[in-house]
């Protein structure tokens, strides 16, 4: 089957992406696509290159970044929740001359459109936040 | 004239109480455009659209609101582009003193 | 096509997700999709009248709503416990609505593709 | 249609009162806690005539101390893979916040 998943609350602040990432994880296990992982609203922050928790906590950004990795799993980040918090796609941030190297490996900036065609697309949509 | 507005680093008014017709002209005319009524009835639209809603469609939105208000020809994608060939949402915007949209930084 | 639900289950004000929900409900619809949208529990305060965003420097989700129809959403239900138990009468929405029961609204939510929620 | 719901509160309740019996309410993240025997959950005022299946994610309790054992009797568990069957086997999903 082909699931698509939405994170619509920061890592850290709540178990979300916690949840989130386990239950991608036996998809795919259970030999499901997992077709796309829609980063909203805090969710966003899911992407921030430069998160650096301490060394013996999980590190949720560079899981992110290894699914991506090992299973070519498409993480896109809704552009208008991004532009409003703070994270800047690296053309635009070269353009404006903001930082550019906030987005974490994997991670793609783009529409809201592309989560209206996962959801139209997939047979299942679950959405995780707080 | 440009000179004298207080405009942000996109080149749009920080201030809508600075718009008037000939500063969206001036503003189009630096960018190398010539507004014809074609172009006035779309930034009217847009004008119309964000005073009444208090919301800026994105790129997709955009056209679909043209088209219920103007008719479908006018929310195509290639009779917008034609008016605005460097992005109908981003200049329709600026030209109608609204700010930048977030998709068209 | 897919019906896609929206629910609006907390009042629109004081929350910035409230506004990026709606724009995912006009985004569906304009991606063709059959849109409902949903207002129940406290959500049912968000269709009420005067509210005044602007005072506390927020921006005003009201005549955002308004802008649902543009997108053809017109399918904007509400549900009849949560007005009754909240003491909102028909003549306090602020926008046309349907008034449904939690039965009847729970049956149209479960022939839906897809039930969203923030 | 699957509810899923991650915080210990009043609309757990509200859910089970409002699925039939084709639904499923899953609790996961904080609402687990709900489903321990004692007279405030809102899973013990389940009337009889519910009959919707209520799921508690059992690495989540496991996390917080809430044992099988001590649970209401009519509570399943499951892992994340039985999450998946739950989202493959039901439609529409419902995320509750």
């Amino acid at each position: 089957m082909k699931i698509s998943v939405q994170i619509n609350a920061s890592p850290y602040q709540h178990q979300t992406a916690d949840t989130a990432w386990h239950f991608i994880q036996a998809a795919l296990v259970s030999g499901h696509e997992v077709y796309r992982v829609f980063f909203y609203h805090d969710g966003i922050y899911n992407a921030l290159r430069d998160s650096r928790p301490p060394g013996d906590e999980r590190d949720i950004v560079k899981r992110w970044s290894e699914l991506y990795r090992q299973s070519n799993i498409d993480l896109v980040v809704c552009v208008s929740s991004a532009q409003r918090r703070g994270l800047l796609e690296q053309s635009v941030a070269k353009k404006v001359g903001g930082y550019d190297k906030a987005l974490a490996d994997g991670f793609r900036i783009a529409g809201l459109g592309l989560l209206m065609e996962a959801v139209i697309d997939s047979d299942r949509h679950v959405t995780f936040g707080d | 004239m440009l000179a004298e507005l207080n405009r942000d680093e996109y080149g749009f008014l920080k201030q809508r109480s600075q718009w008037t017709k000939s500063v969206a002209e001036a503003m189009a005319l630096d960018d190398g455009l010539v507004l014809s009524v074609a172009h006035w009835e779309i930034i009217h639209f847009m004008q119309a659209y964000y005073d009444e809603y208090n919301h800026q469609p994105n790129a997709r939105l955009f056209g679909q609101a043209i088209k219920k208000s103007l008719g479908a020809s006018k929310g195509s994608s290639i009779y917008l582009y034609k008016l605005f060939p460097d992005g109908p949402l981003k200049y329709a915007n600026k030209y109608a003193g609204l700010p930048i949209p977030p998709s068209c930084i | 096509m897919k019906t896609l639900v929206f629910v609006i289950d907390k009042p629109l004000h004081g929350n910035v997700r409230a506004q990026e929900f709606l724009d995912m409900a006009m985004m569906a619809a304009a991606f063709d999709q059959r849109v409902l949208i949903v207002f129940e529990g406290d959500g049912a305060y968000a269709l009420m009248k005067n509210q005044h965003a602007d005072v506390i420097g927020l921006k005003n989700m009201i005549p955002v709503l308004n802008a649902l129809a543009i997108y053809d959403i017109n399918d904007v239900l509400i549900e009849r416990e949560s007005m009754k138990s909240r003491a909102i009468s028909e003549d306090q929405l602020l926008i046309p609505a349907d008034i449904l029961s939690r039965c009847d609204i729970k049956s149209r939510m479960n022939a839906a593709g897809h039930v969203f929620s923030f | 249609m699957l509810f899923i719901i991650n915080k210990n509160s009043a609309v757990i309740g509200g859910c089970i009162a409002k699925a039939s019996a084709d639904d499923v309410v899953l609790l996961i993240e904080d609402a687990v806690f709900a489903v321990i025997e004692c007279g405030e959950s809102p899973v013990m005022r389940r009337s009889d005539n519910n009959t919707a299946a209520i799921y508690a994610l059992s690495p989540d309790m496991q996390a917080r101390g809430v044992r099988e054992a001590a649970c209401h009797k009519h509570i399943k568990f499951v892992d994340y893979t039985g999450f998946v069957e739950l989202v493959v086997n039901h439609n529409p999903v419902r995320s509750i916040f």
